[in-house]
């Protein structure tokens, strides 16, 4: 096991370079964490706002996909490279996830 | 791999969480768990979503009698926030900061706490009211989908604090790194099923 | 044109394949001898895609067959070392595309018998006097009997289910206990009785069941249900139609207290009303759902005992005395139990036989 | 550590396999344990065929009989057929791919142990008041209303063996997907590899659905939830999603992986390349994904409205084309190359009209309408009796034969095994084939007696008569593994003569570190590649002898699956027994305290150094 990796020194430059860049990350994971923040409070209006159940189902659960999605690609990297196995895997179990929940609101009625 | 391997933040790989084979191989199976980990909640929602509002002739209880929003919103805030302070645990591993690291950690539990202490206070509060587990299909597929997501809330707290303790004199190397990550990796998804929770059991519940 | 022809030998050949199977079976049971439309939409398709499937083996057999016999190693050479072929475009479309096609002609009429099969629009049809023009019968499957009621004739019998020939007969599957299954192979396939909900569909029979062996056709319980599932057997009359409307009109004359004739007969009765028997067991065919046990208002009339038994004095009273022993977890107490901790004696069975083999509403 | 040639006691052999972390050896684990349970899955078949054999027959209880049947499906699926899957998964993948291990050793000997200690566990049922009797589905209203434990039993093993599998399942993903030798591509793996690969991701998520629905039947029977109740408000249609969520892709979990085996033997014993790999690679992984999308076809009677049903019968029939494409392939592979009958190539040529034959039937079945006959009826149980014992079973048998070189360095005796192979396909077409007409003749599954006026009596007993023949070629098969084992004689390398893919390549016995030196994958069948260019080594190397890291030998595994195991006698006697809730926590507290102490104690196993290796005895411990 273990192909240890030979612990390379990295230069000043680059050393500066990759802590300017997590800074910057870490900058719009806060944006992101705002934005969250006010999706949140948008679904929660939604429903006190007592629109109709029509209107206001689609609408969070829309928001609930798109703050999941900023999770899964900002907090918790999948965006970057040496993900493409965890998207894979991810998506597919949230297909599987997809139709389980399709049917069960589907072809269990009574 | 050596565990006394003296590090410098310049040192420190950049990516330490799969720099080693076992990191990678940790790194992979902790997502493809999190995969499985999907089709395990759907399974719990779609049950939930199947007994919503079930029960023996003459229940009292709906979905819009139950819940109460502001609790949610404060639970769901401290979750949120904790994602970020997991977050900013992990942006100070990168920069091989350990203390900073152990620091903002200590933060995320404290808030994961306190999120699981509202939990059960609103479970307590529930089952006094009557809505105990076995008082109807909806409130079994209930306090399961929401307490399993609780019983990971609790996982997640006690594995961050396994791992403090145990590398509090270690510090931060090649062999716990990617421990830590696949920790935080645990905590974000724990969010993500609490987003769809708030969404689909207590908004859903209360807009019809 | 001459692949048609091919083809149509091949199903001649299956059809014939079939018809040397029904023999084996019996008429009364068998899916291959169909007792009316349903069974033979159903049996169509058997055919259908047992042609298919037949040609399919064969295709493969015939590659198969060559291939293991010309290129065996003893017939190749011991150190031949043969070509690595890569694979071939146009033969993966081929067997990409020839089954896709075969696959269109079994799902074309698979999805039409889909839905015809599901409607049950006639169900609720009314003629101009408000009353409903087909047959519905309610099936209650209970553990492991089954009860028959007619909402619309406000009648109910158990075991033995009457239907009247060449018409759309529809029924509505509701389980009491646990989930069965409910099924008459000849007439067609099954349908599961839930617990939670009503389940819908209907059969046709053309001709009445009388020429039968029996006289009738048989039912199943197609579901695990427990250790009686085995057992939990039901039989099918099919009644013409003037038939079926006397049966009916009997059904609905019958009385709970009618007086039999014999002496022995009205001791059984009183036995019957004494015991207990009577709190779970209806002996009017006039009625609703609810008993706690099969109606007995046609016992005289059915073929079986408790579904399954060959129709004997004896057997009678060794169900009566022992229900337990013959059908493993079923719910009739045993007489221990209605009767002070005794079994029944000879004299008493003998009384019970005769007052319910007496129980009949045919002449 | 281990070493085979050395000479140990029973006990520090025991000991060893007791913490072991070796994948070859917990590939023998899984096979002795799975064969153990095939011979108690196949000893109650027999008592199943014998109570069959004639009409109105009471050699088994009515109650009993629904024991039987339903032990025989659970025995024969979760506790034969796929650990012995995963013996073979164990013993060739990390060579295949040329790995010194699998990923997560330490987890593949905790997969192991929960399978262990739930199969036990579910067994014992026998002895502690009876087994399950709602048949392997367990079907909600049934199997709440079944007095007794045999359900808890069930819920409870399911759910501790479950949860070994779906580590397994992680473990193989991880590994194919992280330890690859250089040069091995998605598109050089072999095909066993990657029908293990698509095999793990449907465990990885169909297990998790069953995991779900085994715990809501747990918490419905021992902790008053109401999930299946439909008196408060339950479903018990949930159960039969949720289980068939799980058990569809869990029937191609059983044959996806013995097409890859079937795949290595016709290419091996034809001495020719694949036919149509990248076809083979793309219709494995289609099968894999439209097998989650068809599990309705087993609740075609539940009521389901005829739109779903049709939905559900068309994709289902879609599934036929991937898999036709594999058996054309399978037969073009053959075409033209120089075939040898060695008795695992017998079982793999069987295999293709056993498989057809079973797959068609299938497809029968699809027909919605059609179904509504065949449905819970014997038809059923010839179909998947042909494409599980004509497919899964006929594949566990070749790899037995094909891959036992590979796992001792000895060779099954070829003349019995041919004799076992004509007596197990003969029995097992007499026992099955005609099982179609009796259920076309009305007869239902699962009854445990049938009327002598039923016309079923024949076809029963022809089949019961066929059922001996199996009984005496498993008999025979073990045998002949008793002999070769006393005999005891080492055949080396490559004994097949036309290994073509990398675990031919490796010295015999295997080292237990595997790879001295990580090979180089050049190409799609990398030792028939060397071998043809003269290379007597076998492998090309990607990197010189260096120290080679090994994960130590730990007993933790066990003792977490034993405490698993205690654990879940206390949740089955809760309410009943006053000792049940301790004893509930005391197992959690085993399983806990032992993973704590693994996690909190750095293990980081250890090194065997370079100047070992170059010794002849190659660095024994
Ligand atoms: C190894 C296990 C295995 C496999 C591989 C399969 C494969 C298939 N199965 Fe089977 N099945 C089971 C195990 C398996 N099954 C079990 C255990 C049950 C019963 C469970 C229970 O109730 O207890 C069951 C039940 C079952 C049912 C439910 C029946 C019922 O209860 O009413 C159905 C219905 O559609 C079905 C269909 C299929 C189909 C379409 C395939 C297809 O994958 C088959 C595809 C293969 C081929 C078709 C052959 C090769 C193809 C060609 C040569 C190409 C040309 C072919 C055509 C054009 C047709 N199966
Ligand atoms: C991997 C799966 C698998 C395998 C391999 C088998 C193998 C066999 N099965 Fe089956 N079977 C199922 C899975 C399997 N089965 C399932 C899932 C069901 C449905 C259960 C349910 O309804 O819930 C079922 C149901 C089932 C039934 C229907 C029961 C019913 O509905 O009432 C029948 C009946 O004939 C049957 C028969 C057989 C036979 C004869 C074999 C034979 O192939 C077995 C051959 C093996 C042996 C004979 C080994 C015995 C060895 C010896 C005897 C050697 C002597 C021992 C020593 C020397 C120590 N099985
Ligand atoms: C608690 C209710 C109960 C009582 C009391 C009871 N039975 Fe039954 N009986 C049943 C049930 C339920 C069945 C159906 C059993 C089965 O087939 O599983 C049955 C079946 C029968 C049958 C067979 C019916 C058929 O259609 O073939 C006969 C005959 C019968 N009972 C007679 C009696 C007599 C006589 C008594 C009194 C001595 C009696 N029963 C008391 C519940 C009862
Ligand atoms: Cu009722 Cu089987
Ligand atoms: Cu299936």
């Amino acid at each position: 096991m273990a192909h240890d990796v030979q612990n390379q020194m990295r230069t000043k430059t680059e050393f500066e370079y990759t802590r300017r860049r997590s800074a910057d990350e870490m900058r719009g994971q806060v944006t992101t964490f705002a934005i969250m923040i006010f999706l949140t409070l948008i679904a929660f209006t939604a429903v006190y706002a007592d629109f109709s159940p029509n209107l206001v189902v689609p609408i969070i659960l829309l928001l609930a996909v798109i703050q999941v999605i900023m999770q899964l690609y900002y907090f918790m990297h999948m965006s970057h490279k040496g993900h493409e196995n965890a998207k894979f895997f991810l998506f597919s179990g949230a297909f599987v996830a997809f139709l389980t929940v399709l049917t069960f609101v589907t072809i269990i009625w009574w | 791999m050596d565990l006394n391997t003296k590090y410098t933040p310049q040192s420190w790989p950049q990516h330490a969480e799969n720099s080693t084979l076992e990191g990678k191989n940790k790194f992979v199976g902790f997502w493809l768990f999190l995969g499985g980990e999907t089709t395990l909640f759907a399974s719990l929602f779609a049950t939930y979503l199947a007994l919503k509002n079930k029960g023996p002739e003459g229940m009292e209880f709906t979905t819009q009698e139950l819940y109460q929003l502001p609790l949610v919103f404060i639970m769901t805030m401290l979750l949120l926030t904790s994602s970020l302070t997991s977050v900013y645990a992990m942006y100070h591993m990168k920069n091989y900061n350990f203390k900073a690291m152990q620091a903002w950690l200590m933060i995320t539990v404290l808030l994961g706490a306190a999120f699981l202490g509202f939990e059960i206070y609103e479970f307590n509060h529930y089952v006094h009211e009557g809505f105990n587990y076995s008082q109807s299909a909806f409130s079994s597929s209930f306090f399961t989908l929401v307490g399993t997501h609780g019983l990971h809330v609790l996982i997640g707290l006690g594995w961050f604090i396994l791992l403090m303790l145990r590398n509090s004199k270690r510090g931060l190397n090649l062999y716990n790194a990617p421990k830590y990550y696949i920790a935080s990796l645990y905590w974000h998804f724990i969010d993500v099923v609490w987003v769809f929770i708030f969404t689909v059991v207590y908004l859903m519940g209360v807009a019809g | 044109m001459i692949k048609g022809i091919k083809k149509w030998r091949l199903f001649s050949l299956v059809t014939a394949l079939m018809v040397f199977l029904s023999g084996c079976g019996e008429e009364h049971l068998s899916t291959l001898t169909p007792a009316g439309q349903v069974g033979r939409d159903q049996l169509n398709l058997m055919v259908l895609s047992t042609g298919i499937m037949v040609l399919v083996i064969i295709v493969v057999l015939v590659v198969y067959l060559l291939t293991i016999i010309k290129f065996r190693r003893s017939k190749v050479g011991e150190d031949v070392i043969p070509k690595q072929v890569e694979g071939n475009h146009t033969l993966e479309l081929i067997w990409t595309i020839i089954p896709i096609i075969l696959l269109l002609i079994l799902a074309v009429p698979t999805v039409i018998a889909t839905y015809n099969l599901a409607d049950v629009s006639g169900m609720d049809k009314k003629d101009a006097k408000g009353n409903a023009t087909a047959v519905t019968v309610n099936v209650k499957a209970n553990l492991y009997w089954w009860e028959f009621e007619y909402p619309d004739l406000g009648i109910i019998t158990a075991q033995e289910l009457v239907v009247p020939t060449k018409e759309k007969v529809y029924f509505n599957l509701k389980a009491a206990d646990v989930k069965h299954s409910f099924w008459i192979p000849a007439a067609g396939g099954k349908l599961d009785t839930n617990v939670e909900n009503i389940n819908k569909f209907y059969l046709e029979f053309d001709k009445p069941s009388a020429g039968l062996e029996d006289g009738v056709f048989y039912g199943k319980c197609a579901e695990l249900c427990g250790p009686s599932h085995a057992l939990m057997d039901f039989k099918v009359k099919s009644l013409d139609r003037d038939d079926f409307d006397k049966w009916v009109a009997n059904m609905q004359a019958s009385k709970e207290a009618e007086t039999p004739e014999t002496d022995l007969a009205q001791q059984g009765q009183e036995l019957f009303t004494n015991k207990t028997c009577i709190g779970c067991h209806a002996v009017s065919g006039a009625g609703t759902t609810g008993a706690r046990g099969p109606s007995l208002a046609t016992f005289g009339d059915r073929n079986r005992v408790a579904g399954f038994m060959e129709k004997t004095d004896e057997n009678v009273k060794a169900w009566i005395n022992d229900p337990e022993a013959h059908k493993p977890g079923n719910t009739m107490p045993q007489p221990e139990d209605i009767n002070s901790g005794k079994k029944f004696t000879d004299q008493e069975l003998t009384a019970l036989t005769e007052y319910l083999m007496g129980l009949s509403v045919e002449e | 550590m281990s070493s085979i040639a050395q000479k140990k006691g029973f006990g520090a052999t025991l000991w060893d396999y007791l913490t072991t972390v070796d994948h070859k050896k917990i590939a023998i684990l899984y096979l002795v344990t799975g064969g153990f349970f095939f011979i108690v899955g196949g000893i109650e078949a027999m008592l199943i065929r014998i109570q069959l054999a004639k009409p109105d027959n009471d050699f088994v209880s009515a109650g009993l009989y629904n024991e039987i049947i339903t032990m025989h499906g659970t025995t024969m699926i979760f506790l034969a057929a796929m650990p012995l899957i995963f013996a073979f998964m164990n013993a060739v993948v990390p060579l295949q791919i040329g790995a010194r291990d699998v990923a997560f050793p330490f987890l593949n000997s905790l997969g192991f142990w929960m399978f262990f200690f739930g199969g036990i566990f579910l067994n014992l049922s026998w002895f502690l008041g009876g087994a399950p009797d709602a048949g392997w589905t367990s079907y909600a209203s049934l199997s709440l209303a079944s007095p007794g434990h045999g359900i808890d039993f069930y819920a409870l093993g399911l759910q501790i063996s479950g949860g070994g599998t779906l580590i397994a399942g992680i473990n193989f993903l991880v590994t194919i997907i992280n330890m690859r030798a250089p040069g091995m591509t998605y598109m050089r793996m072999p095909l066993f590899t990657w029908s293990t690969f698509v095999a793990s991701a449907l465990i990885l998520f169909a297990f998790p659905p069953l995991t779900v629905g085994l715990f809501l039947m747990i918490f419905d029977r021992m902790f008053d939830a109401n999930f299946f109740d439909h008196t408060m408000g339950g479903n018990t249609v949930i159960w039969e999603h949720l289980f068939w969520i799980f058990g569809h892709p869990e029937v191609y979990i059983l044959i996806l992986p013995m097409f890859g085996v079937f795949s290595e033997i016709f290419a091996t014993f034809s001495r020719k390349r694949l036919f149509g790999y990248s076809a083979m690679v793309f219709a494995t992984v289609l099968i894999g994904f439209l097998g989650f999308m068809v599990w309705a076809h087993h609740m075609f009677t539940t009521g389901l409205g005829a739109t779903a049903n049709a939905i559900f019968a068309v994709a289902t029939m879609a599934i036929a084309v991937p898999t036709g494409v594999k058996i054309f392939n399978w037969l073009l592979t053959m075409w033209g190359g120089s075939i040898k009958f060695t008795t695992a190539m017998l079982y793999a040529v069987a295999f293709i009209p056993m498989f057809v034959i079973g797959g068609v039937t299938g497809v029968m079945q699809a027909s919605a309408p059609l179904d509504y006959q065949l449905h819970d009826s014997y038809f059923i149980v010839a179909h998947f009796h042909y494409v599980i014992v004509g497919g899964t079973v006929l594949g566990l048998l070749a790899g037995l034969h094909f891959y036992w070189p590979l796992m001792f360095n000895t060779m099954l005796d070829e003349t019995l095994g041919k004799i076992t192979f004509w007596l197990f396909l003969i029995g097992f077409n007499l026992t099955f084939f005609i099982q179609h007409f009796l259920g076309l003749l009305g007869m239902p599954r699962r009854v445990f007696t049938y009327g002598a006026d039923q016309g079923w009596d024949l076809f029963n007993l022809i089949s019961s008569f066929g059922a001996i023949f199996m009984a005496v070629a498993v008999t025979i098969l073990l045998i002949n593994i008793v002999k070769t084992i006393a005999q005891n004689k080492a055949v080396g390398r490559d004994p097949w003569g036309d290994g073509r893919t990398l675990e031919w390549a490796i010295p015999q016995p295997v080292p237990f570190y595997n790879f001295k030196q990580t090979p180089l994958v050049r190409g799609l069948d990398t030792f028939w590649i060397e071998k043809q260019e003269g290379n007597k080594e076998g492998m090309t190397y990607a990197e010189p002898v260096g120290d080679i890291h090994m994960p130590h030998n730990s007993f933790i595994p066990f003792v977490m699956a034993f405490g698993l195991f205690v654990g879940a006698f206390g949740a089955l006697y809760n309410g009943e027994q006053a000792w049940a809730v301790p004893v509930l926590i005391l197992g959690l507290l085993i399983t806990f305290l032992s993973m704590g102490t693994r996690s909190l104690k750095d293990d980081l196993g250890y090194h065997i150094h370079k100047e070992d290796l170059m010794d002849k005895k190659g660095g024994k411990h």
